[in-house]
């Protein structure tokens, strides 16, 4: 059990480095809208993909606290996506090698 | 009068009504309590479901109902055995009583949240049973609600799954509230390689219930959506994918099987070297597996679609990745034999239920190999071979696990003890019945007898007649133990706080623990089998 | 286990032996080391418990001798079912469709059929479809089993060494009469399938076309034609009666059982359907052909296929009762006789009979009724002697036929 | 007896556990898209298109700033500052507002072009197409409820810090509700691509 005192310690960073956060979630947001201009294939999805995700990193990490909460918090965050990525990938395995038909 | 309070400890009044004072109650034993009695019932209206359809299948042809009473029979029996019964029984009742006491602290992290799961559960329950009696009638698609069928099906689909989508969140947030806990309501000197395995077991449970069941959540979901406006997403005109719907359902209920087992694995393993009085073989290796089983589990759920017309490569990759998670129920099998060894052994009837747990549940799991085996798996899936295979291991390894915890808690919750040799024999002869129901069915289902099938083939009598045989011996032994248990929570021998010797922390309460748990905090300072210096306690103690 | 009749099954077996033979070995193994020890550590015998808490070797054997058995496990399951996916080059090719709740199987010549036939030992691949939701073709003898999944294309292959009928089941849940989605697979000679496979599926014995079309496309697994109400509408006396539908928006309206309603009631169920009753027809759109509608709807409104007025045929199944002699001991209009129970009311009636000396009682279906004449003394009628031979040399056609006939004869109204 | 003596850090652990599963339920329709799109990619192209990139654009900002006051709220009420942190939360609200209203409008033109489960035009479509759109309502949809919700949870905080019962010393209650609103930010922030700019 944590004692009463502990998130008095609890400093979060100041409204600057939100501000900054947001506005790197708004420059992600046009590159990523011109990005899809330029037809790059395949290379289209994951790109957008790849800057979604930086999007939500910064999202998590900042926003959501995520960086100064301790190693536990991470490691559970880390495994729900794991599990994620293991249900959508798996899955894949199924529907890749269907024979077409 | 405090001594009368102390003596009924948490069943003690405190003025209020009933109603008040046990449905609006926050206290986890109360709330544990609550679950037991509400799955002990399912699990009798469960039975009797049960005892229908083996009495239906005494003869080929209408034996005692219609076809589609049978289909709804099943149906129901599936959804109550593993949604109200076996998902949440070891965890939600006795995980609730237990956990707090094990990690000596005051209740679960979040009290309120608790009793809502407990209303959660009840809501569910309600309304997979007001199902039954209204629209088109009880659901007839089996527990697993496949798509198109579950689609099309005239009968009351849509309010069945509702009840499953609430139950869904009441086995999350009990997930939810545990984890909470084992994190930040240890004692001090409770670290965690010496919590019992029993919070350990409840620990990776938790996981899946936190990670797999919102899959559920959204499967059921997305039928009452394809009932009430016909999108189509599983189905091929409109771009989508019935065996999808397979996919999700299994990355659920796979996991949920883990659900169910683990809970009983971890009481095994906690009962064990009590009767032993030796610690448990290779402790962190039982965690470790537990922990594993979780893991793993949520990775091979294909497996109960080989022959649903999914790549052949995903039949490979599943099949393989299921003899992978044998592997460690495997261990935890031998680590268990091994404490057994050079023990001093007492057959107390908690390790007497504990022990027929491993046999049943060795059993049924062994058969998942056969299973789990692509090729073997397209003659016998869908037949009577699954269905021995999983009442195995739901009814002889959860149901057991269950009914171990009953004996092994039964006097720290009620100050008394049952008799001891009805107890026994009840094991002994639910052993032998469990056979007996069980195991014509492995034959049967090699001999290609297909399951959920109302009418069959003349060549299918006898293995049929026999499993009904051992369905009713089943009964007897489940009624002897019933009835032992009700009659000696009034009757039975007032006894000690500690009449196993065990080393736990819920032990060191008096029987039956009070409101408020520890005077004073415990600290821990050894782990949690360690039997040097600890008494049993038979006899009332009058300090 | 099953006879078994497919080459490339023989490797599943061998699966199955090797597994089910460990499972059972450590079976044994597990039980018996638990009783020893729990016997010889007796805390009688040994009041003092040694205090081990583990032991690593121990735990490394016994993590990694059953990861390597295991995989090996894996790798037999593994290619057995290779062998059983690998279809061969060149097999003859058979399309297979499940439907609620029956099968029909077309062939390359076009002839379609309720029930397989195969000729032995040639590779045929089955192209497996479902018509209206999952199925699953299963033939316990070859130990095959493959989903037929509605919209997909999925495909099985079977192969006989051996002469003789075996059964097919559906073996995924699919509903009401899942359990009645039985067929037969006949492995005949190269000869006998040939001459089968020629054999034009003309009318046998005058039977209306419509009446056999509506029996191979399944309709009577949903309709009944004696009035009562089966999953489905019964349809006979349908003719000219008024229906109330209920069309796709909700609103209800009157129509008559014309031409017009029927041959859309068919091909397009869902457009108008009958109040009071679900979504489950499937629809024949495309799968009937205009000829085969006009004969369907033309039986139900009692007219031969060229629309004329239809003198009612005696059934074809009274023929051959005639001919083997049935109605000699059984009456077809109710009269018991002492010998033999009336034919009338006998489908569908729960009856009272003795099962090897026990008495019991069963539902007089298709499958009692078929026992009933290749093995009558399996179930003898309550007040009956059990004095009526065993019909087992009767080919099935006829024993089809003699079912069907007594099916005619009406259902127990109860 | 009484809820557990404020254990801060036990609270916000109970919410992303809670939060997981919300990933997770959002992960099955996850599943069922990325699916979809390995298989139909010209048609999810082609239906891709008939989206208003400009108003998802729009959007994606709205929530995105909302978040971003919503994390402005938890700073300045940790910095004792009430008055800018109920500002700063009915701002947030207010963002939230806007977001509906524009979804309002873009779901309304769908559905008046026909397109929607059911509409003629969309029988029309191809399967693939007909799949983007099955899956465009139901995951924007699930996501405009949670968007609801989550108005509902910073409404209720709110009346809490109305009420001082979350306090400078106290603001559990608002970092939660807080948590509640990034992640229903990133979520949009994969639909985003995921349907308006795979064209
Ligand atoms: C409590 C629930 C529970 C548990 C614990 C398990 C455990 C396992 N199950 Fe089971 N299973 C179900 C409940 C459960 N199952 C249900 C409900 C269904 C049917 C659902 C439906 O269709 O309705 C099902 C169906 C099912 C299938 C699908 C069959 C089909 O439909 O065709 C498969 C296939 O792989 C499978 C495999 C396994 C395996 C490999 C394990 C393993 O985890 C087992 C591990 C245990 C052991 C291996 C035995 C103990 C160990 C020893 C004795 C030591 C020696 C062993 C070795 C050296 C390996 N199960
Ligand atoms: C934990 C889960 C659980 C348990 C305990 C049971 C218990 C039993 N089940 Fe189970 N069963 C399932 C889970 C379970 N089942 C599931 C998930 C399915 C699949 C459903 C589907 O296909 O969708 C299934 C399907 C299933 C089938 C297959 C149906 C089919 O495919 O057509 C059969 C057939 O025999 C069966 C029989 C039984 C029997 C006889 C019992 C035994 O419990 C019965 C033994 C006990 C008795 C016979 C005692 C009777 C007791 C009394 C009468 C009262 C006692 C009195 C007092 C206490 C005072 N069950
Ligand atoms: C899976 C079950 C099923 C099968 C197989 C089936 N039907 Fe039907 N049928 C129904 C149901 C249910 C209805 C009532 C709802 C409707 O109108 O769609 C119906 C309605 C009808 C009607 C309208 C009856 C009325 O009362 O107006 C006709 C005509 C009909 N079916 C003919 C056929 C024919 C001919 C076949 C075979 C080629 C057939 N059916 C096969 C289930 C079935
Ligand atoms: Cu078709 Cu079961
Ligand atoms: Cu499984």
């Amino acid at each position: 059990m944590s004692n009463d005192s502990a998130h008095s310690d609890h400093h979060g960073p100041g409204y600057t480095l939100f501000v900054i956060v947001w506005g790197a979630l708004l420059v992600c947001t046009a590159l990523t809208v011109y990005a899809a201009e330029i037809d790059l294939g395949f290379l289209n999805v994951a790109l957008a993909l790849s800057i979604a995700t930086t999007k939500a990193a910064l999202v998590t990490f900042f926003f959501m606290h995520l960086k100064y909460e301790n190693l536990t918090f991470k490691l559970m965050v880390l495994a729900c996506f794991v599990i994620l990525a293991i249900f959508i990938g798996l899955t894949f395995f199924d529907t890749v090698y269907r024979p077409v038909g | 009068m405090a001594d009368a309070a102390v003596e009924k400890g948490f069943f003690a009044s405190k003025g209020g009504s009933l109603i008040m004072e046990w449905l609006f109650t926050i206290d986890h034993k109360r709330i544990g309590m609550l679950y037991l009695w509400c799955i002990l019932l399912f699990f009798i209206i469960g039975v009797f479901l049960g005892l229908a359809i083996r009495l239906e299948l005494f003869t080929p042809g209408r034996t005692i109902m219609g076809p589609q009473a049978y289909n709804g029979i099943f149906t129901l029996h599936g959804v109550i055995m593993i949604f109200l019964v076996v998902i949440p029984s070891i965890p939600a009742a006795f995980g609730n009583i237990f956990l707090p006491l094990q990690l000596g602290a005051e209740d679960v992290a979040f009290p309120r949240l608790n009793i809502f799961s407990f209303w959660l559960y009840i809501i569910g329950g309600a309304v997979a049973l007001i199902s039954l009696f209204t629209g088109g009638g009880p659901p007839d698609t089996g527990w697993t609600f496949y798509v198109p069928f579950s689609a099309v099906s005239t009968t009351n689909v849509s309010v069945a799954v509702a009840g499953v989508f609430i139950l869904g969140f009441s086995s999350i947030l009990t997930g939810l509230n545990f984890i909470v806990t084992i994190h930040r309501m240890r004692a001090p000197g409770l670290t965690w390689l010496r919590l019992p395995l029993f919070p350990w077991a409840l620990y990776a449970t938790a996981w899946i219930q936190v990670l797999a069941t919102p899959i559920l959540s959204i499967t059921v979901l997305l039928i009452a959506v394809e009932r009430l406006l016909g999108m189509g997403i599983f189905d091929p005109a409109r771009g989508g994918d019935p065996i999808l719907y397979q996919h999700l359902f299994w990355i659920y209920s796979h996991p949920a099987v883990y659900i169910m087992i683990l809970p009983a694995m971890g009481v095994v393993s906690d009962i064990i070297p009590v009767f032993c009085r030796k610690p448990i073989f290779g402790y962190k290796t039982i965690l470790g597996s537990s922990m594993a089983i979780a893991f793993a589990g949520s990775l091979v759920w294909a497996h109960h679609m080989f022959v649903s017309g999914m790549s052949d490569t995903a039949v490979m990759i599943f099949s393989f990745l299921t003899f992978v998670v044998a592997v460690p129920s495997a261990v935890k099998v031998f680590n268990w034999l091994s404490t057994m060894y050079k023990g001093s052994i007492r057959p107390e009837p908690p390790l007497i239920y504990a022990l027929g747990f491993i046999f049943l549940f060795a059993m049924g799991g062994i058969t998942g190999l056969v299973l789990g085996s692509a090729g073997t798996d397209m003659h016998v899936h869908d037949t009577y071979f699954v269905v021995g295979h999983f009442h195995y291991v739901m009814f002889g390894g959860t149901g057991m696990g269950l009914f171990a915890s009953m004996h092994y808690w039964f006097p720290k919750i009620y100050g008394r003890m049952y008799n001891k040799k009805q107890a026994t024999w009840a094991a002994l002869i639910l052993v032998v019945g469990i056979n007996g129901l069980y195991f014509p069915m492995y034959l049967l289902g090699l001999a290609g007898m297909p399951r959920r099938y109302y009418d069959y083939l003349p060549q299918y009598t006898t293995l049929h007649q026999l499993s009904t045989y051992g369905s009713w011996i089943t009964f007897v032994g489940l009624a002897l133990m019933i009835w032992n248990l009700w009659h000696s929570r009034k009757h039975g021998r007032p006894i000690g706080k500690n009449p196993w010797g065990a080393a736990t922390l819920e032990w060191t309460l008096p029987s039956p623990p009070p409101t408020h748990n520890f005077d004073e905090e415990p600290v821990v300072t050894h782990g949690p089998y360690h039997y040097e210096g600890v008494i049993i306690e038979e006899e009332v103690s009058h300090e | 286990m099953y006879p078994q009749i497919f080459s490339a099954a023989s490797e599943v077996d061998r699966a199955f032996l090797i597994i089910l033979g460990f499972a059972v070995f450590i079976l044994i193994l597990v039980t018996v080391v638990m009783l020893w020890f729990l016997y010889r550590y007796h805390y009688k015998k040994n009041p003092d418990a040694a205090q081990i808490k583990g032991n690593v070797w121990a735990e490394i054997i016994w993590m990694g001798l059953p990861t390597v058995i295991v995989l090996g496990l894996f790798w037999t399951g593994w290619t057995s079912f290779k062998a059983m996916r690998t279809i061969p080059e060149g097999a003859m090719v058979v399309k297979a469709e499940g439907r609620m709740w029956s099968w029909k199987f077309t062939y390359e010549n076009g002839k379609t059929s309720p029930e397989l036939y195969i000729p032995i030992d040639t590779p045929i691949k089955l192209e497996l479809s479902a018509r209206d939701v999952i199925h699953s073709f299963y033939v316990p003898a070859m130990r095959v089993k493959w989903d037929m999944v509605p919209g997909m294309d999925t495909d099985a292959w079977i192969q006989s060494d051996s002469l003789g009928e075996y059964d097919i089941f559906c073996a995924e849940y699919c509903g009401l009469k899942h359990s009645d989605m039985i067929t037969l697979l006949h492995v005949q000679t190269a000869e006998d399938f040939q001459a089968w496979l020629d054999s034009s599926p003309a009318d046998p014995e005058g039977k209306p076309r419509g009446l056999s079309l509506m029996e191979e496309y399944g309709c009577f697994d949903c309709h009944a034609m004696d009035g009562t109400d089966d999953v489905a509408p019964p349809l006979n006396d349908i003719a000219g009666k008024d229906r109330v539908v209920v069309l796709a928006n909700g609103t209800k309206k009157t129509v008559k059982a014309d031409y017009d309603y029927l041959r859309a009631a068919i091909l397009t169920p869902g457009v108008e359907m009958v109040d009071g009753w679900g979504d489950e027809m499937p629809p024949y759109e495309g799968d009937l052909s205009e000829d085969d509608v006009k004969a369907i709807v033309n039986y139900m409104l009692g007219k031969d296929e060229s629309g004329a007025p239809l003198t009612v045929a005696p059934h074809p199944g009274q023929q051959m009762a005639e001919a083997e002699g049935c109605l000699s001991c059984h009456s077809t209009d109710g009269t018991e006789t002492e010998r033999a129970p009336s034919f009338k009311g006998l489908f569908g009636a729960t009856i009272k009979v003795s099962r090897f000396g026990k008495s019991t009682t069963v539902v007089a279906d298709d499958m009692y009724l078929q026992q009933s004449i290749v093995a009558p003394s399996k179930w003898v009628s309550d007040g009956y002697e059990d004095s009526m031979p065993p019909y087992d040399d009767l080919d099935e056609e006829t024993v089809a036929g003699l079912v069907s006939f007594i099916k005619s004869l009406g259902k127990e109204a109860q | 007896m009484s809820e557990h003596p404020s254990d801060y850090t036990g609270a916000k652990m109970g919410m992303w556990l809670f939060l997981f599963t919300e990933v997770i339920l959002f992960g099955g329709l996850f599943v069922l898209y990325a699916v979809t799109l390995q298989r139909y990619p010209a048609e999810f192209h082609e239906a891709s298109k008939l989206l208003s990139l400009t108003m998802g654009t729009v959007n994606t900002i709205v929530l995105i700033t909302s978040s971003l006051f919503a994390v402005l709220a938890v700073t300045a009420l940790q910095k004792a500052d009430i008055r800018k942190a109920k500002l700063f939360l009915l701002l947030t609200i207010l963002l939230a507002a806007v977001f509906l209203v524009d979804k309002y409008f873009e779901w309304g033109a769908k559905i008046h072009h026909g397109i929607y489960p059911g509409g003629e035009e969309m029988a029309s479509f191809k399967p693939g197409m007909q799949a983007f759109f099955n899956l465009y309502y139901l995951m924007t949809g699930l996501h405009g409820l949670h968007i609801v919700i989550g108005m509902s949870v910073l409404g209720w905080v709110y009346w809490l810090i109305e009420k001082g019962k979350c306090t400078p010393e106290h603001f559990v209650a608002l970092e939660n509700g807080g948590l509640y609103w990034h992640l229903v930010d990133l979520i949009w922030i994969y639909l985003f691509p995921l349907y308006y700019l795979i064209a």
